[in-house]
């Protein structure tokens, strides 16, 4: 099928350019020098971007107008703000646990980077690809916790250390429901390769294609990965109006930009994940037959379709943030240990007997098989 | 520089009152000139400082739910960029003194403007914290908010209208705009600590100030 | 590359094994702790051992360091140090070190070409380790231990949790509530 | 009233009784707490709500006059008046055993006038920080700015109360308490807090996330407004109690006119009545719609804020048209209204009527009926009736908790007889209860501007007044319904141009000090949520 609009074309050209005029060490390591650009890069168009968005979109549920004074319908408004929030003054506080104060924004950032990494952002558009991509997304966002219980710890600040040890809790008990959701998938799509979860929805996005247990899954997904990224109605760790700002009270000038940006990029990576899992990823939405209709959808870019899936998500999780109060520290810990936990181990048990039996979309309407 | 030259989105120059006051602190701070390059890097920041000033509401009394109303949906205070109200000190650009200081609050005063990171703005906002307002002769009444911390922006009314209050920020904005990050310059702003005395030793506080040498 | 790789993170697990065992805060030790894990993960990643760098990321740096650091936060102060007094618990410790260094010595020379070989033959594949967990036969039987030992835990917790009732029944029942 | 007299003679022979505005008995301090007593325990009619405790001076003896009411009939008030000639070390017995409000309104009293109450467990000063010279209040206060100076040196908290006992044998005994324990985790919320509504400062001392006692700290907000009444004429004074609770400005002020109009015998016109009560109205609906908002957002509804303050500026706009003001209106003054209304009012002010009903529709589908506001409200923040009544906390807080006590019905004033309309009362005593109130009276307040609004009579909007108001010697009493409840004006004149003693009785200060006792072992999180469904406004607490 033409798809002319795809980076694919583009990638492989620099690839066999690299390689045919440079020894491979070289070329390798322009390659990895690259990518990583590429995926900073995108890190940080992607928070700006999102920085913009949510508050255009807060503005919107809040009959607001939100920012415009910056460019057309204030669209640079966060690059002021970082230009702001580079050169702001980083404060040097006395007894603070220095070592730990100075690390701590760094664990939560580079956590952050790790895992978009993984994310496959179009077709070839993947930093890593590893087989066991889903456990490596659960290992390194792990890391990032660490990061928020060391800000909260070296702080010297009770406010900072409650939010430290709210967003510890939390995290531990949520990561678990995120684990098990995205186990649920792989147990559907019988691999935990990224790209091949990807390539495997390309007529049946997961989400239909396990039905009811794969739905649950979803819904249990984003609420955990929700409440992962410390966002309301789950924001108990900085819960401006107890905590004033939680973990990060005392961090300024750039080291609390890390935790800003990392908490919209969390956000982020979990909508893309939950697209790439259970929403096709970059696959555009195909129908077995229609040729047509498959090409002029392949003619829409593959990183078209997976930001716009992402959108959808974002959007939602916003929705949800900005219309829910927050959660009580005991009524969180209960959704998930008395509702999302037992629910989904025993969805993860009805996801394997419909696999063993057959009654998956893709078995019982053989015309949704790639 | 010319106070002209200074763009403000919202309202021309001209729209402003007092703009000679202005233009004598620009001419003072331009006395030794500048290198282009230098200007032009300072332009930069400085639009990204004027259009980012993030708010810690030090709201004591009525003005305080006027910062409220200007911050909600009738007035918006997010369409200047400002809508992040950071709550620690640490995080915040632009303190605005809405409400009455008095002698108990006067030390926390101090030491919330202390916890702030350069560059750090504070906008007096209405009677009270220009002067005392209304209670200007009680016994437990700091007579202005710049007796105690250096103030960028006084805004008079009691409480002031949010109107007011956007006019007061967009004015900052202009001295923000015109500042220098090279070379760190600022505007001199009024300070006059004239009653500082520590409690323990009867002695008056010297308070270090760069910016009113 | 690698090597220079390779280096890069033995000189970090060497100097962070030292930084934690001498730092003098408790939680500075669990921070350089995990530093050490994470970089033997780097090892296993060099390897191609894509599976095992992934479990000690999630089961090391992930979930028992985020247990160590919580519970120091549960028991200690902010600023407590950690004073080694007592002389004879450093020399023992030394010599069980020295001890411990000597006999994993004595296996890694012994075994070294099966250890080679073993690097040799590549990645192991997904399947494979699902096989050996689940499967019947020898070398095998890992999930029902696994299994087996969870139950083990549930059974202590319970009966920990039930001797404790014994004492003070009226408390714990309005714990339960909550 | 007969039934009274003899009451308190039984209990105190030598008590004297005078019939001024309210029944006034004056008594030794020694004989106060026997009186009082007898007062509180009275089974037909028990006087067990402590609507003010006012401290006075007059000169030659220092005094307090206490202002009692009963939870049965609001409308029986009494005043019981006692003082002591010792200037140098005043004492008089403390009715802390009987009246919890009575905390920290002695606290105030020893912090402006250095009265100090034997058998309070608690006498640091209120208001004022420990180390403060004179006693403002006082005529004699010396108010050379040297004597306390401005200061940017931190001060350390002391958590010391010292305390004047009696022990078995009548014997005073001084002694310090602690008021935390050796190993407590204490943070302050506050003064600077997003959440304490103002500046107050709590002293928190938690278990883990369980709050375990309070300690209220108060005025960083204390401008001394009853002090500079002293000075001031009585036209002047009512800018004075706008500042006090801004949320009710209106109000407040309506109540001061009330006090001073009665006292100088003004007649009000009858159209200036009808412009106040629309307003005053209208200033509750704004304030409970604030109160709303910030409740909402204490739960972490930031959303709910602002659709709040999006409706409020409804109201506010009403005001701007017809005084220019938004939030402190300055509308009232003596002998009737300063602004007539503007010609459109009537049109805008019934157009904003059915608007808010829908609003509350959809404020009852954003917010009301929410899973997560409910297990957040409901069940939290218990506070019983008898808490309400003995720390008199009044106003739909107290309703909340089944206290009947909505002035406009019991001591109903300007037009509240002739209109109709509900007292909102839930027995739940939760912070659902208190939210649910207030929404509930925001439709009542509606109700009553719909009867009002369309027969404004024509005339005069003021009274011919004196341009020197002189009030004759005595002392009047004045209460209202603010926003936040009871809200009274106590005045004494010696026939001057300037009143002789101010007192404003504050609704907020029950609020807060019943904080302490309905927030133990809630998480800290409630304790914000608490703190959002009573609705304080710090302000008026620290005058």
């Amino acid at each position: 099928m033409k798809q002319p609009l795809e980076l694919t074309g583009l990638i492989s050209n620099l690839h066999t350019f690299f390689r045919s005029n440079l020894t491979p060490f070289w070329a390798t390591v322009i390659e990895g020098a690259l990518v990583l650009i590429a995926v900073l890069a995108a890190y940080a168009i992607i928070a700006l971007a999102l920085i913009y968005i949510e508050r255009k979109i807060t503005a919107f549920f809040q009959s607001r107008l939100g920012p415009n004074r910056l460019g057309k319908y204030g669209w640079i408004q966060s690059v002021a703000d970082l230009i702001k929030i580079l050169i702001k003054e980083i404060i040097h506080i006395n007894k603070v646990d220095k070592v730990l104060f100075y690390a701590a924004p760094f664990f939560v950032i580079v956590s952050s980077v790790l895992t978009f990494g993984i994310i496959p952002f179009g077709q070839g558009l993947q930093a890593v690809d590893f087989n066991i991509g889903i456990v490596y997304i659960l290992a390194v966002s792990s890391i990032g916790i660490i990061g928020v219980l060391l800000a909260g710890w070296s702080s010297n600040n009770k406010y900072s250390m409650i939010g430290a040890m709210r967003s510890g809790a939390q995290f531990i008990s949520y990561e678990l429901s995120a684990g098990f959701a995205l186990m649920t998938v792989v147990v559907l799509s019988g691999t935990m390769q990224v790209s091949e979860i990807v390539e495997s929805q390309r007529y049946a996005w997961n989400v239909f294609n396990g039905h009811i247990p794969a739905m649950i899954a979803f819904v249990i997904y984003l609420i955990s990965g929700h409440a992962e990224t410390n966002r309301g109605p789950f924001d108990l760790p900085e819960a401006e109006g107890e905590l004033t700002a939680g973990y990060h009270t005392e961090y300024s000038g750039l080291q609390f930009g890390f935790f800003y940006l990392a908490e919209y990029l969390n956000m982020f990576i979990i909508a893309a994940i939950a697209t790439t899992v259970f929403l096709g990823g970059w696959m555009p939405i195909q129908v077995q037959g229609w040729d047509g209709f498959n090409q002029v959808m392949w003619y829409i870019p593959s990183y078209v379709w997976f930001f716009a899936k992402t959108g959808v998500l974002i959007f939602f999780s916003l929705w949800v943030r900005w219309s829910f109060p927050r959660l009580r520290i005991d009524l969180l810990l209960n959704l998930e240990w008395k509702y999302l936990l037992p629910i989904n181990l025993v969805n993860i048990i009805v996801m394997v007997v419909v696999v063993l039996l057959g009654w998956t979309l893709e078995d019982l309407f053989p015309i949704f098989r790639p | 520089m010319d106070v002209n030259k200074v763009k403000i989105k919202a309202l021309p120059s001209d729209d402003f009152k007092d703009n000679e006051t202005l233009q004598a602190y620009i001419d003072e701070l331009n006395a030794t000139g500048t290198n282009v390059v230098v200007g032009k890097l300072d332009q930069m920041i400085n639009w990204g400082r004027a259009n980012s000033l993030w708010p810690l509401a030090f709201a004591t009394s009525c003005c305080g739910i006027e910062f409220m109303a200007a911050a909600a949906a009738h007035y918006d205070l997010a369409r200047f960029g400002m809508e992040v109200v950071r709550n620690s000190p640490r995080q915040a650009d632009l303190m605005v003194v809405a409400g009455t200081i008095v002698h108990k609050m006067g030390p926390l005063l101090r030491r919330v403007y202390d916890q702030m990171a350069e560059p750090k703005y504070v906008v007096a906002m209405g009677a009270c914290a220009i002067s005392g307002g209304p209670f200007v002769n009680s016994y437990h009444v700091i007579n202005g908010a710049d007796k105690i911390i250096p103030v960028d922006v006084y805004i008079p009314g009691c409480p002031p209208r949010p109107e007011s209050l956007f006019y007061g920020l967009l004015q900052l904005q202009r001295k923000v705009k015109v500042e220098k990050f090279f070379g760190n310059k600022r505007i001199v702003r009024p300070y006059n600590p004239d009653t500082l005395i520590n409690p323990k030793t009867g002695e008056t506080v010297k308070v270090e100030n760069e910016f009113n040498k | 590359m690698t090597t220079i790789i390779f280096y890069i993170l033995a000189l970090v697990i060497a100097v962070f094994s030292v930084l934690a065992v001498t730092s003098k805060k408790v939680i500075r030790s669990a921070t350089f702790l995990l530093f050490v894990l994470l970089a033997t993960a780097g090892l296993f990643l060099m390897l191609n051992y894509h599976y095992l760098f992934a479990v000690q990321v999630t089961v090391y740096a992930g979930g028992i360091m985020i247990l160590f650091i919580m519970a120091i936060f549960l028991t200690h102060k902010p600023g407590d140090e950690f004073s080694t007094k007592m002389s004879w618990k450093v020399r023992s410790s030394v010599l069980l070190a020295v001890g411990g260094l000597l006999l994993t010595g004595y296996i890694i020379v012994k075994n070294v070409t099966r250890v080679y070989n073993y690097v040799q033959s590549g990645e192991m594949k997904m399947q494979e380790i699902g096989t050996a967990m689940m499967g019947t036969e020898k070398y095998q039987y890992l999930l029902p231990f696994e299994v087996i030992s969870l139950l083990l835990l549930a059974c202590i917790i319970g009966a920990i949790l039930i001797a404790r009732k014994e004492t003070s029944a009226g408390e714990t029942d309005s714990d339960s509530d909550k | 009233m007969s039934n009274i007299q003899d009451i308190i003679l039984n209990a105190v022979p030598e008590a004297l009784i005078e019939e001024k505005q309210k029944l006034t008995v004056t008594v030794e301090p020694k004989q106060l707490h026997p009186l009082v007593k007898a007062l509180y325990e009275n089974k037909d009619l028990p006087f067990d709500y402590l609507i003010s405790l006012i401290g006075m001076d007059w000169e030659d003896k220092l005094g307090v006059i206490y202002l009692f009411s009963s939870s049965k009939d609001m409308s029986q008030e009494i005043a019981v008046i006692t003082a002591t000639e010792d200037r140098e070390n005043p004492l008089l017995y403390s009715i802390t055993d009987m009246y919890e409000a009575a905390h920290l309104n002695e606290r105030e009293v020893y912090a402006m006038l250095g009265i100090r109450f034997i058998n309070n467990p608690d006498m640091r000063r209120f208001l004022l920080d420990g180390d403060w010279n004179g006693y403002p209040l006082c005529k004699d206060y010396d108010a050379d700015p040297t004597l306390n100076p401005i200061t940017i040196a931190n001060k350390e908290i002391t958590d010391l109360a010292p305390r004047i006992m009696e022990d078995e044998n009548g014997n005073l005994v001084e002694s310090v308490a602690n008021i935390f324990d050796e190993d407590d985790y204490i943070i302050n919320i506050g003064p600077q807090h997003p959440s304490t509504h103002g500046v107050m400062h709590f002293r928190t001392a938690l278990n883990g996330e369980v709050v375990k006692k309070i300690d209220v700290n108060s005025g960083y907000i204390h401008r001394g407004i009853e002090k500079m009444c002293e000075t001031m004429t009585y036209p002047q004074i009512l800018h004075l109690t706008d500042r006090l609770d801004y949320l009710s400005a209106g109000m407040n002020r309506h109540a001061l006119c009330m006090c001073i109009e009665k006292a100088a015998e003004i007649e009000v016109p009858m159209r200036a009545e009808y412009i106040r009560v629309i307003m005053d109205e209208l200033n509750r609906i704004s304030s409970h719609l604030l109160a709303w908002a910030a409740h909402c957002n204490d739960l972490g509804a930031t959303t709910a804020f602002v659709y709040g303050v999006r409706e409020r500026e409804h109201v506010l706009d009403i005001f701007d048209k017809t005084c220019g003001g938004r939030l402190i209106i300055n509308q009232n003054v003596v002998g009737g209204v300063m602004f007539d209304i503007y010609p459109d009012f009537q049109k805008d002010v019934k157009a904003f009527i059915p608007y808010m009903r829908e609003k509350l529709v959809e404020y009852d589908d954003f917010f009301s009926h929410n899973p997560i506001a409910l297990n957040r409200m409901v069940n939290v923040g218990n506070m019983s009736r008898e808490d309400a009544i003995t720390y008199a906390v009044t106003g739909p807080a107290g309703r909340g908790s089944g206290f009947s006590c909505d002035v406009r019905i019991h001591k109903p004033y300007s037009l509240y007889e002739k209109v109709e309309f509900k007292e909102v009362i839930r027995t739940e005593g939760d912070s659902y209860a208190r939210y649910m109130n207030r929404l509930d009276e925001i439709e009542q307040s509606l109700h009553i501007i719909e009867q009002l609004i369309d027969d404004i009579p024509e005339g005069e909007i003021l009274a011919k007044v004196k341009p020197i108001i002189r009030l004759p010697e005595g002392q009047y009493y004045q209460s209202v319904e603010a926003g936040k409840g009871e809200f009274a004006v106590f005045i004494e004149s010696k026939g001057d141009k300037f009143p002789y003693r101010v007192k404003f009785r504050s609704p907020s200060l029950a609020a807060v000090s019943v904080m302490p006792l309905i927030c133990k072992d809630e998480l800290l999180t409630d304790f914000i949520g608490i703190g959002g469904s009573m609705d304080y406004v710090i302000p008026d607490i620290d005058r």
